[in-house]
C-alpha cells in the first residue's frame, strides 16, 4: 500500500518520525540508518540560548520503562541550525525543530527564527517538558497558557506548520487540546513524558538529581493510547502519536484510535536503529493485517 | 552497501571467570564479530566499548548495557568481560550459544596510546576489562606497567594473559587496610609517570577520583574511563554526560568514555 | 525491628496491606497464606447493591502493567457482610472495607452500614475509579467533589477511621490531597490506576470492551511514588502508598518518601503468596539496608 | 503446617511434540509434583488448571499463564500440553531442566464423570489436553468415545497415548470444507448422547459454541470448559467472568472453567 502520510501541509513518505530528545540533533543515528528513509525527523529540543540541563544523574530504568531528567540540555537553536541541520537530509526528510521556552515571547523569538529556516519543515512546541523548574510545566497544564503559547508561536511561524505537543499530567488532556487547536495549532502531538520518580532504598536517594522526571517507554503506551484516542474525539486537527512505540504493530494501533502518524521515542534506545526497521517492517504488517489505506484504517476503531 | 553499526549478532561462548557464587560472578562473553568487511571494527581500539542487548531482555529490562571491548577480532569474535552487578547482567549470564544480541559499536573514544613512553594502566575490578587488548598491543612499550587492585579473587579477571605480557601486578583488597595500602602504592606510582609518562585508568569512581587527584598533585594528569549509567550510548539522550571545565555537560558515551583527570570534575 | 505501624488510629503488624479490587474479599487467598500475618486486608470495594460490573473482555496485559475494567462488580456490602467478613480474622487483622457509590448521599449510607460493623476496622473511600462511567472518576478530578464525598462519609462513619482514595488522573494530586485533608480524612492512599487503553490493531477492536480502564503494576510504580512524594510534602494526614509495588524493596522505596504504609495490588496476580512473602522478607531487607525504625526512615528521602 | 497452594517448583522436563515450525510449536512441559502430601493435588480431577509463571517472565509479562493439568502425580510431576501463541508460551517454550517456576493449583472445577454412562469428549486443538487423564481414569466406562478436531498434525497433541485407552477418532482440518465435514460429524454425534449421555468438550470458543448449540438443540446440554483470559486465576480479580444465566457473570477461573453449557451465554 501507499505508506504515504500527509498533514498539516506536510508531506511523509511513511508516518514514522523520531521523539525530540531521544534521537539527538538526527546526525548521532546515521551510523545506524538513511535518515532519508524515516517519514520525519524531530530533533532534540532547541531553546534560543544553549541550555546546560540538569544534574547528574539524568536518567534511571523503570519497569519496561525510563525516567529522564535531562533538563533540556540542548546547543541552541542557532547551533543547530548552522552546524547539525546542514548535515541532514532535510531536502527529502522534512525535519522538525522542537522549541522550548520559558515564556511566551522568547517562544515566539525562537519560532520566528526557526520558521524562517528553510531546513526547518516544521515547529513542534514543547509545552510540556516536565524536567525543568522554570515553568514549563505551567504552560501544559493550563489551557489558557497553553493558547498563549500557541498564538505567540503561531504569529511568528510565517507558513510553517506548527504542531503543539501535550503532556498527559493533566485532568482533561482533550480539553487541553481543544484550546490549543482554537488557538491556531495545525497539528497536536501527543504525549509527552509522564511525571514520574525513582529512588534507591539503600542509599536513601532519588535516582534522578531532579528528583522527579519524565516516565517514557512501553510502560506508559496504555496512557498514550487513551490520550490520543481521546483527543482524536475531541478536535478536528491531525494527531501525532507518542508514546513507548517500540513496534510496526504500534505504529498501528495509534494509528488505528486515530493519529495520522507517530514518533518513536524511547524505543530507539532499546537499539539505534530501530526506527528504520519499522520503517521496513510497517508495509508486510499492513499487507498482514488487511490494512491498505491509512485513509480507512486512521480511527477505525470499533469502539 | 550501508553498514549499521548496530547488528544483530549470535552469542559464541560464555565462559565463567573464577568460581562464582559468593565471590561475585564474572564471565567472559564472546559475540560474533561483525563482518570483517566493516572498518569501523577493523580499527576499533581499547578503551572503546560496545552496547550489548539480548533479545531476552524483551521489553524489561529496556536499555542495552554498556561494555569495554576487552578484544575483538574475527578468530575471538567480540569479546567482554563482566560482573553480575543487577538484573541486566543477570540475564547476560544466562546467555547460551546461538542466542540473540543486539550490539552497537564500536562506540566512544579511545586511551591514548604513546609508543616509548612510560605508561602506566590502573584497574580497579573490571575495570581492567579494557585493558586485556592494551596491553597485547603496547607490551612492546619501554615501560608498560599494570596495576590491578581487585577484591574477588584473581582467576575471576582476565588477569593472567596479561601477565604474561607485560609487568603486571595485582593487589588483593579483603580489608580496609588493604585499601589504605592500595592507595598508598598508588600515592607512589602515579608521581613516577607525571609529568611525563602516560597514566590511564579504567574503574569505580572513588578509584578513579584518587587517581585524578594523586596525578595532580604530581603535576601530571590521567585518563580516565568513566562509567556513566548510559541509555542509548552514541550521544543522542544527553543522559549520561559528565562536566568539563570547558565545553560544560559532556556525553560519556560520545566524547568519552576515556576524558583527562584535568579536564573534567567528578 | 518493630515492624508495627500506627495510623488514624489503626495498628498494624507490619505496613503491608493488600489493594482493593485485587485481593477479592480476602478469603480467596487463605489458601496461598495466613491473613493473620498481613498487617492489614482491603477487600474488594462495595457498593450498598450488588453490582454485575462491565462486560467482557475486562483484562488486558501491558509492558510490565494491566488494564482493567472490572466496573466494580461485587457482591454488595450487605452480602460481604455477612457471608465474608465472618471468615475473616478481622478480630486479630484490619479488615479495611473500600467504598464506591455514585453519589455523595449513597458513600454516606454506605459508610454508615459498614462503619457499624464491629469487624470492619476502618473505610476506604474509592473517589476515584477510573472505569464506572456513572460519574465516579468526577468526584476524584474535581477538589469540591471530592471535599463533599469525604465529608459526607465522615459524616456517617462514626469513630472509624476514613482513609480517600486519590486517584492520579489530575493535574495537580497535592491540590486534592489537601482539599480531602481539609474536609476530615483520617488518611489518603494513593495511587489508584492510571487512565489508559489497549487495542487489537489486527481484529480492530479495544482490548477491554469498556475501551477505556485502569493501568496498574511495576509499570506505574514512578508515577505511584511520585504522587506519594508531592501529597505527603502537601498534607499532615498519613499517606499510603499504593502503585506497582512489587517486592520488599518497593515497599521501602515507598516509606522513603513518605508513606506510612502500603498497600500490594497487582502483584498478588504475580503469585497469590506474594503479599505474604513481602512479609517474610521485610524485615531482613530491612536489617541489611540499615533501616532500624519506620520513624526514622518514613520520608527520609535525601533530595 | 500450612500448605501453600503457590508453590516454586522446578522444570523436570520439556519436550517438543510433533515437529514444530510453520505446524506450530506444542510442548509437554512437566514440573516438579508438589509434594504427596499435599492433599489438594492427591485429589486433583481433569478439567483442572494450574496458574504457570516461569521465574524468566520478570516483571514481563506480568501474569500467570492457565494451563489444563494434563497429568499430575509423582511420577510425571504436574505435566501441562501448551500451544505457542504469544509471548507468555514463548518464554515457557524457552524452560530447561532445573529452572524456576511459580505454580498455584489445583484450580477450578473439573468435568463430570458419571461411571456407566456414555460419555463423548469432544477436544478442538489443544483443548485435548485435560483429557489425557480423564481417558485414563474412565477408560472403563461403557461407552468412552473422543471426538478429536485439529488442524496441526496428530503428533503435535497427546493423542497417540489415549487410542491405545479408548475409542478415539482424529479429524483433521486443512480447508474450510474439512471444517464443515467436522460440525456435521458433531451433529450427527451430539445428538446420539443427548439427553442421557455426558458430553465435555473443550477447545476454542467458536467450537464450544457449536457444541452448546447442537446439544441443545438435541435436548441435552454439555460441560464446556472455557480458556478465558485469566489474572488471578482464584477469584479474586473478576477479570476472567463469564455470563451464568442465573447468577450473573461468574469468575471462570473458581466456579469454572467448567460450565454447563444450557447454564452461560457465550
Ligand atoms: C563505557 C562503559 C564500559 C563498561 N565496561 C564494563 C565492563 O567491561 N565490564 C563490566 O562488568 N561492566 C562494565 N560497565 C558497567 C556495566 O555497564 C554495568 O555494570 C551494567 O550496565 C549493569 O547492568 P545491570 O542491569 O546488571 O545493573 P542494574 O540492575 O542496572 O544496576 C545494578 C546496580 O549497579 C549500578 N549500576 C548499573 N550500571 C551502572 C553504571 N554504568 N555506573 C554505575 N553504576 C551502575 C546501579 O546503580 C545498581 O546499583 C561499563 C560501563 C560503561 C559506561
Ligand atoms: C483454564 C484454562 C486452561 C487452558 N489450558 C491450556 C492448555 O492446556 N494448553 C494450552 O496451550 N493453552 C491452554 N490455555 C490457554 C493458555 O492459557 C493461553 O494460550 C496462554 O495464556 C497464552 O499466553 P501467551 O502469553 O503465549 O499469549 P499472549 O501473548 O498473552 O496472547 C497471544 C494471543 O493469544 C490470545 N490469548 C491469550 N490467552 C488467551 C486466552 N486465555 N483465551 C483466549 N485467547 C487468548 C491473545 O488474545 C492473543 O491474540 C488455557 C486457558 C485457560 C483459561
Ligand atoms: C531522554 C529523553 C529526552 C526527551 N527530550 C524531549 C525534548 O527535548 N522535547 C520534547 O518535546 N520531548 C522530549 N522527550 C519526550 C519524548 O519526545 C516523548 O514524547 C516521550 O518520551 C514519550 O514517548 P516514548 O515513550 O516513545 O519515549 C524526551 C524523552 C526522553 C526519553
Ligand atoms: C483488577 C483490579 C481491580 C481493582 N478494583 C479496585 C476497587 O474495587 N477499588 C479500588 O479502590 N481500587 C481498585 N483497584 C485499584 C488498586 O487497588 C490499586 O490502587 C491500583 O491497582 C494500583 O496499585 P497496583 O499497581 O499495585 O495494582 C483495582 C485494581 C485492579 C488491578
Ligand atoms: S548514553 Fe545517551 S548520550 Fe550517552
Ligand atoms: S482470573 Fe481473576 S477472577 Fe478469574
Amino acid at each position: 500500500m501507499d505508506m504515504t502520510v500527509s498533514f498539516a501541509g506536510l508531506t511523509l513518505d511513511n508516518p514514522i518520525m523520531t521523539a525530540s530528545g531521544t534521537f539527538g540533533y538526527g546526525v548521532e543515528y546515521m551510523r545506524f540508518g538513511d535518515l532519508e528513509r524515516l517519514g520525519a525527523l524531530v530533533v532534540k529540543g532547541l531553546s534560543l540560548a544553549p541550555r546546560r540541563g540538569n544534574p547528574m544523574p539524568r536518567i534511571a530504568e523503570t519497569p519496561a520503562g525510563m525516567l529522564n531528567a535531562i533538563g533540556l540540555q540542548n546547543i541552541g537553536a542557532r547551533e543547530f541550525v548552522e552546524k547539525r541541520l546542514p548535515s541532514l537530509p532535510w531536502s527529502r526528510t522534512p525535519v522538525i525543530a522542537n522549541l522550548y521556552a520559558c515564556a511566551a515571547e522568547e517562544f515566539g523569538d525562537l519560532a520566528a527564527y526557526l520558521a524562517e529556516q528553510p531546513g526547518v519543515a516544521a515547529l513542534e512546541v514543547n509545552i510540556s517538558c516536565p524536567n525543568v523548574s522554570e515553568g514549563g510545566i505551567l504552560f501544559g497544564q493550563d489551557p489558557r497558557l497553553a493558547a498563549r503559547v500557541t498564538e505567540a508561536v503561531k504569529r511568528r511561524a510565517g507558513a510553517k506548520p506548527v504542531m503543539v505537543k501535550l503532556t498527559p499530567n493533566v485532568t482533561d488532556i482533550a480539553d487541553m487540546a481543544r484550546a490549543v487547536q482554537d488557538a491556531g495549532a495545525d497539528a497536536l502531538s501527543l504525549i509527552n513524558t509522564l511525571s514520574g520518580m525513582a529512588v534507591d532504598a539503600r542509599t536513601r536517594r532519588p535516582r534522578l538529581a531532579n528528583v522527579i522526571g519524565g516516565l517514557s517507554g512501553p510502560a506508559i503506551k496504555p496512557v498514550a493510547l487513551r490520550c490520543v484516542w481521546q483527543v482524536c474525539r475531541a478536535v478536528s486537527i491531525p494527531v501525532i502519536g507518542i508514546g513507548g512505540i517500540a513496534s510496526a504493530e504500534d505504529v498501528l494501533e495509534f494509528i488505528l484510535v486515530g493519529a495520522t502518524a507517530v514518533q518513536v521515542g524511547t524505543a530507539n534506545f532499546i537499539r539505534p536503529d530501530l526506527a528504520f526497521r519499522l520503517v521496513d517492517e510497517l508495509p508486510a504488517l499492513c499487507a498482514a493485517l488487511g490494512v491498505d489505506s491509512w485513509d480507512t484504517y486512521r480511527g477505525s476503531l470499533k469502539a | 552497501m550501508f553498514a549499521n553499526a548496530c547488528q544483530d549478532v549470535t552469542v559464541r561462548r560464555l565462559t565463567r571467570l573464577g568460581a562464582g557464587g559468593a565471590q561475585g560472578d564474572f564471565f567472559e562473553l564472546a559475540l560474533d564479530f561483525p563482518g570483517a568487511g566493516d572498518t569501523a571494527w577493523a580499527r576499533w581500539r581499547p578503551g572503546q566499548f560496545v552496547m550489548i542487548r539480548p533479545e531476552s531482555f524483551g521489553l524489561d529490562p529496556l536499555m542495552g548495557r554498556p561494555f569495554s571491548i576487552a578484544r575483538a577480532d574475527e578468530e575471538h569474535g567480540v569479546c567482554v568481560c563482566f560482573q553480575v552487578v543487577g538484573r541486566g547482567t543477570a540475564k547476560l549470564a544466562a546467555l547460551e550459544p546461538g542466542d540473540r544480541v543486539a550490539m552497537w559499536g564500536p562506540l566512544g573514544n579511545a586511551f591514548a596510546a604513546r609508543p616509548g613512553a612510560p605508561t602506566l594502566l590502573l584497574a580497579g575490578g573490571i575495570g581492567i576489562a579494557p585493558f586485556l587488548e592494551y596491553v597485547k598491543r603496547h607490551s612492546s612499550a619501554a615501560d608498560l606497567r599494570l596495576v590491578f587492585g581487585h577484591r574477588p579473587p584473581l582467576d575471576c579477571y582476565p588477569f593472567a594473559e596479561m601477565a604474561a605480557l607485560a609487568a603486571c601486578e595485582a593487589h588483593r583488597e579483603t580489608c580496609p587496610e588493604d585499601l589504605h595500602a592500595f592507595i598508598a602504592l598508588l600515592g607512589e606510582v602515579i608521581p613516577q609517570y607525571c609529568p611525563d609518562g602516560l597514566i590511564l585508568a579504567c574503574g569505580p569512581l572513588p578509584f578513579l577520583r584518587t587517581v585524578g587527584r594523586l596525578a595532580g598533585e604530581a603535576g601530571g594528569r590521567a585518563q580516565l574511563s568513566l562509567e556513566n549509567r548510559m541509555a542509548c550510548g552514541i550521544g543522542a539522550c544527553l543522559g549520561c554526560v559528565t562536566e568539563h571545565k570547558e565545553h560544560g555537560p559532556l556525553s560519556v558515551c560520545a566524547r568519552g568514555p576515556v576524558f583527562w583527570s584535568d579536564e573534567i570534575t567528578l
